[in-house]
């Protein structure tokens, strides 16, 4: 399944792409899929307090062929590396992924010379899109991610920036 | 008004309507949903979020096509038309109000229960055509519960026909015109039973639309998306819509059966164009209402165990829904001026 | 018999118990706090990443690069450079790098900084599509603050 | 029918892969299923996706550079982690704790054991397929993060404790926070309680469902709230008495049946006994220091072997120390109570359906980065 090869289109339709940009970007189903301790943050940001459904993208799938955003939420080892992979081949385009917390970014604290289990970054196999960093992330550090990804997929960005003190 | 015109202006009303309803009914469940949850639900996207199934729309058909490997390709193709055309086609007998239906057919009932046993069958071939062993379970599974739950729903339709006299949709509404006391559930005279029917009516048809408790074709935490696993994009779409579209049809069954389909709850009736809104308005009221109690069920209850579902069907519903028809007959045969 | 009629009766009455607390919350107010529109005050505690605490008088860093925190760090990830200046005692740090993607907020370097130099800040909501974003120069980023 | 039925293995089966990502394994714990339609034939857990070397980094670095490991091994109940570490640490090197600080662990261990219990029992239910209870919980659950964030700085992966002592001191803010918390609490649980404990679909989901004998939890080693639910009273905070335990009153509860239901209703009543263990806390937390007056510099135990076990939320978590005497430990032993309890899983499902496997596997209470660690 890794040998699709995704066709470009033959004619661009400005206008369209537009429209289907922001469908797309309003509605990121993300994949129903923790690793370690940054998917219960995920999970909190589904939740009441934060609801992730503002923006239309708490519909957590849990097959891959649904869903467009992959979070990898947690230390990816190398044993797990290879079904991430799977998992990322098996979405369908258009798709992102977003690296939730230090050990998806790069290993975070599990990263020390010498270290034989962990893969140092989602980057290191997978196109990412969106890096959150934290250990782990507030839920809101979540949220900012999805809202950067709709920047990032439509261009523009429609919701105000929270400055942190 | 011509026929053919007649048949393609409800084809096209049929067609936007089944559409437009499972889009914005998914709107309902993710709103209604967020609420019982004590959150907001959808709500960036257009106001109310009320622009999110369009974004959700054009983000399915927009998502690759692809038949993953191993798949039937002609089972996996159409599976999902197999759920959502006999859907479509039931719509043609409901009566809307008095006028607005297309087709007054005097085997109504009968044709709604022969189009909705072929969803079942979409559902089956999909899981079978998938490859995938999660959807395969899922697929055994619907079959078995989707044979067991049909027989007390078939049962106490036979009650209400029995009742009635009649298979015809309309009929069955006028029958019940009135005060709301004359709707099916409130005549304990005709029945003994009503309310328990009504009940074992809306379980059942919660039961065959694979709706929570009951949704063992997609059980989520248990086989992964159950029969749909192997379903991208539009194709998914399409179950859904499928799935919505036999709520609809359910809801509106039981409506139609029991609460008096479009008679309004007071004795008062108009002619002409007002008496067809008089009449829709009453019915989508009670109509939406019934869609809302199952979306909130849904959002109550863990989901049933599969044997318990079996046990419930076989020793609760189907023993309760025969003593139910035994019991109706007698009353008829004893009291045949009521 | 009577046993199944009553696990029957008292079966549906718990269903229908759960439709009215589902029900209840229905109708009661949502507890969602709207992120981007509004958002929380973080507690005084809050560990975001490090940074470094300025002198009052002259905004300089108060840190003199002893190197402490570079060494108590458990995943190394603080890199600290200083030099020797003529009429300022200790040393002045020159440099200052947090790679943030490999901290995990143990307070490590907060706790063995003997001179108040390093505090957390409140920054909670980092995201961006460039991973070298979270490799802080913490000297920038002081002065861009002051 | 519970369930259970006698299978002939020789008739056809499949190979079900239950994981690494599958909803119900709550992280990427992967089960092998041999399956003959929907009963299982045979259950095989595969470890190891997420092993993150906690061990090997124990032995590469200093004492204290250990500390944030501890959080992240069991993220749900981070603070016993740090407190079982921290414990055995302070009892190989002889550190005295100010009575102060134990009363502040005590108490920011208990709220994480609710937190964590309440995580669990939402999941627990997700997994049976009801979603509204998961949000229910976490609201709650949110109400002890903010507590705990106003302490320790963070909300799930804490490190908070130190040698000798607490990073931070409690304020009266936090104190009447925590009262506040319990009161609301109380009220909650009879919400839960109907909502949940007393439905029928969930009481028919677990009544019998996954029985786990007393002698089958001994044979593997099971702890915590599995143990008690098959009936053996055992716990670490009681029967091996640590910190400030033994001046505080409170009931184990334990439950003679071992199916899913007991071991739910353990966890249920935990949280009514961990919120008894805070408030006689806060009723006697004395006045005083949070750290030890001589401060602790450089951690270098004698030579020697040495374990503490603390209860953790879901069972006895157990750190053994071997020191040569040097300032990092020389073997770092960790024994986490999941890896045990999930061991039983495959004897304990044979013959089940797959819905009831997977409800046997919520009340476990996994959490696979502790099992793999």
């Amino acid at each position: 399944m890794g040998k699709e090869v995704v066709q470009p289109p033959i004619i661009h339709f400005d206008t369209l792409d537009k429209i289907l940009g922001l469908g797309r970007a309003n509605s990121l189903w993300p994949m129903t899929f923790g690793l370690a301790c940054c998917a219960i943050e995920m999970m909190a940001t589904g939740a009441a307090r934060f609801d992730l459904a503002r923006f239309g993208a708490e519909v957590f799938r849990p097959s891959p062929r649904q869903c467009d955003v992959m979070i990898v939420a947690g230390t990816i080892s190398k044993k797990m590396e290879p079904a991430v992979k799977t998992l990322y081949d098996q979405m369908p385009e258009p798709k992102w992924v977003i690296a939730m917390g230090n050990c998806a970014i790069s290993g975070g604290p599990f990263v020390f010379e010498g270290q034989y289990g962990i893969v140092e970054g989602a980057d290191k196999f997978l196109p990412v899109d969106i890096y959150i960093p934290g250990c782990p992330p507030r839920p809101e550090a979540l949220i900012e991610g999805i809202l950067e990804l709709e920047e990032k997929v439509t261009g523009h960005r429609r919701w105000p920036r929270v400055e942190a003190k | 008004m011509p026929e053919w015109l007649r048949v393609i202006l409800f084809i096209i009303f049929v067609l936007s309507f089944a559409g437009l309803n499972a889009a914005y009914l998914v709107w309902c469940e993710r709103k209604g949903a967020g609420h019982i949850q004590r959150r907001i639900g959808p709500k960036e996207v257009g106001p109310f979020g009320l622009l999110q199934p369009l974004a959700d729309g054009a983000k399915l058909m927009s998502k690759q096509l692809f038949l993953p490997k191993g798949v039937d390709p002609i089972l996996f193709m159409v599976a999902p038309l197999m759920v959502m055309v006999p859907a479509i086609m039931s719509f043609c007998v409901i009566p809307f109000s008095e006028t607005f239906v297309a087709r007054e057919i005097n085997l109504g009932l009968l044709m709604i229960f022969a189009f909705a046993s072929v969803n079942v069958l979409g559902l089956l071939l999909g899981s079978w055509g998938s490859a995938n062993k999660y959807a395969l379970i899922a697929g055994a599974r619907c079959v078995s519960q989707n044979v067991a739950y049909e027989i007390p729903m078939l049962i106490t339709t036979i009650t209400m026909v029995m009742v009635t006299n009649t298979m015809n949709l309309n009929e069955i509404v006028r029958s019940q015109a009135g005060w709301f006391i004359h709707w099916h559930i409130f005549r304990l005279d005709m029945s003994l039973l009503m309310p328990v029917s009504f009940l074992i009516f809306f379980v059942c048809s919660l039961a065959e639309t694979n709706r929570a408790p009951f949704d063992m074709a997609e059980a989520e935490s248990e086989l992964i998306a159950g029969a749909y696993t192997e379903y991208p994009g539009m194709g998914f779409g399409v179950f859904f819509m499928g799935e919505y579209a036999n709520i609809v049809i359910g809801c509106a069954l039981t409506a139609i059966l029991f609460l008096g389909g479009w008679q309004a709850p007071i004795p008062l009736n108009f002619g002409g164009f007002l008496g067809v809104l008089w009449g829709m308005s009453w019915f989508f009221l009670k109509l939406y209402a019934l869609i809302f109690t199952v979306i909130w069920i849904r959002w109550t209850y863990p989901r049933t165990q599969f044997y318990e579902l079996l046990n419930l069907s076989w020793k609760v519903l189907i023993p309760i829904s025969l003593f139910n028809l035994i019991l109706t007959a007698l009353q008829i045969k004893i009291f045949p001026w009521l | 018999m009577s046993g199944y009629f009553k696990e029957l009766i008292s079966g549906t009455k718990s269903l229908f118990i759960g439709l009215g607390i589902t029900g209840k919350y229905f109708f009661e107010p949502v507890v969602t706090l709207q992120y981007p529109h509004e958002h929380l005050e973080m507690t005084p505690r809050y560990r975001g990443h490090i940074e470094l605490i300025p002198n009052e008088e002259t905004g300089e860093p108060k840190c003199i690069a002893c190197g402490m925190c570079q060494k108590g760090c458990p995943s190394g990830c603080i890199e600290v450079k200083g030099e020797k200046r003529e009429g300022v005692k200790g040393k002045v740090v020159t440099k200052y790098i947090l790679n943030f993607t490999t901290c995990s907020l143990c307070g490590q370097c907060v706790e063995s900084c003997k001179f108040g130099a390093l505090r957390f800040s409140k920054e909670y909501n980092l995201a961006s599509p460039r991973k070298e974003d979270f490799i802080f120069d913490l000297i920038e980023k002081l002065k861009e603050k002051s | 029918m519970n369930g259970t039925l006698q299978q002939d293995v020789n008739q056809e089966t499949f190979t079900l892969n239950l994981g690494p990502q599958h909803p119900a394994t709550h992280g990427v714990l992967r089960v092998k299923l041999v399956m003959d339609g929907e009963y299982i034939v045979e259950a095989e857990p595969v470890l190891g996706y997420i092993h993150r070397m906690h061990e090997k980094m124990g032995e590469n670095r200093t004492w204290a550079k250990f500390l944030p490991n501890c959080g992240r091994m069991d993220y749900l109940s981070a603070l016993s982690y740090n407190h079982g570490y921290v414990a055995a640490v302070e009892r190989a090197a002889k550190i005295e704790v100010p009575e102060r600080a134990e009363y502040i662990r005590v108490i920011t261990v208990e709220l994480n054991r609710i937190s964590s219990h309440l995580l669990w029992f939402g999941a627990f239910v997700l997994d049976l397929g009801g979603f509204t209870p998961l949000l229910y919980a976490f609201d709650d659950r949110e109400f002890i993060l903010d507590l705990l964030e106003s302490v320790t700085g963070s909300r799930l992966t804490y490190c908070y404790f130190r040698f000798g002592g607490v990073y931070n001191d409690i304020d009266d803010a936090f104190i009447a926070g925590t009262r506040e918390f319990i009161k609301k609490q109380r009220k909650r649980m009879p919400m839960y309680d109907a909502l949940v404990t007393k439905n029928i679909i969930l009481i028919k989901r677990l009544k019998e469902i996954g029985p786990i004998s007393k002698d089958m939890a001994r044979r593997y080693g099971a702890t915590g709230p599995v143990a008690r639910g098959s009936g053996i009273n055992y716990d670490v905070r009681k029967h091996e008495p640590y910190s400030v335990y033994p001046e505080l009153d409170f009931d184990i509860p334990v439950y003679e049946e071992g199916d899913s239901m007991a071991r739910y209703m353990v966890r249920m009543d935990e949280i009514e006994q961990s919120m008894r263990i805070i408030e006689q806390a806060l009723d006697k937390l004395p006045e005083g220091e949070i750290k030890p007056k001589k401060a602790v510099k450089m951690v270098k135990p004698e030579k020697g072997d040495y374990y503490h076990a603390v209860e953790a939320a879901r069972g006895s978590f157990g750190v053994r120390l071997v020191s040569d005497g040097k300032n990092q430990a020389y073997r770092l032993k960790l024994r986490s109570p999941t890896y045990s309890n999930l061991s039983l899983y495959g004897e304990a499902t044979k013959g089940m359906l797959l819905p009831d496997a997977l409800a046997l596997m919520g009340s476990l209470d996994l959490v696979i980065p502790e099992i793999d660690r």
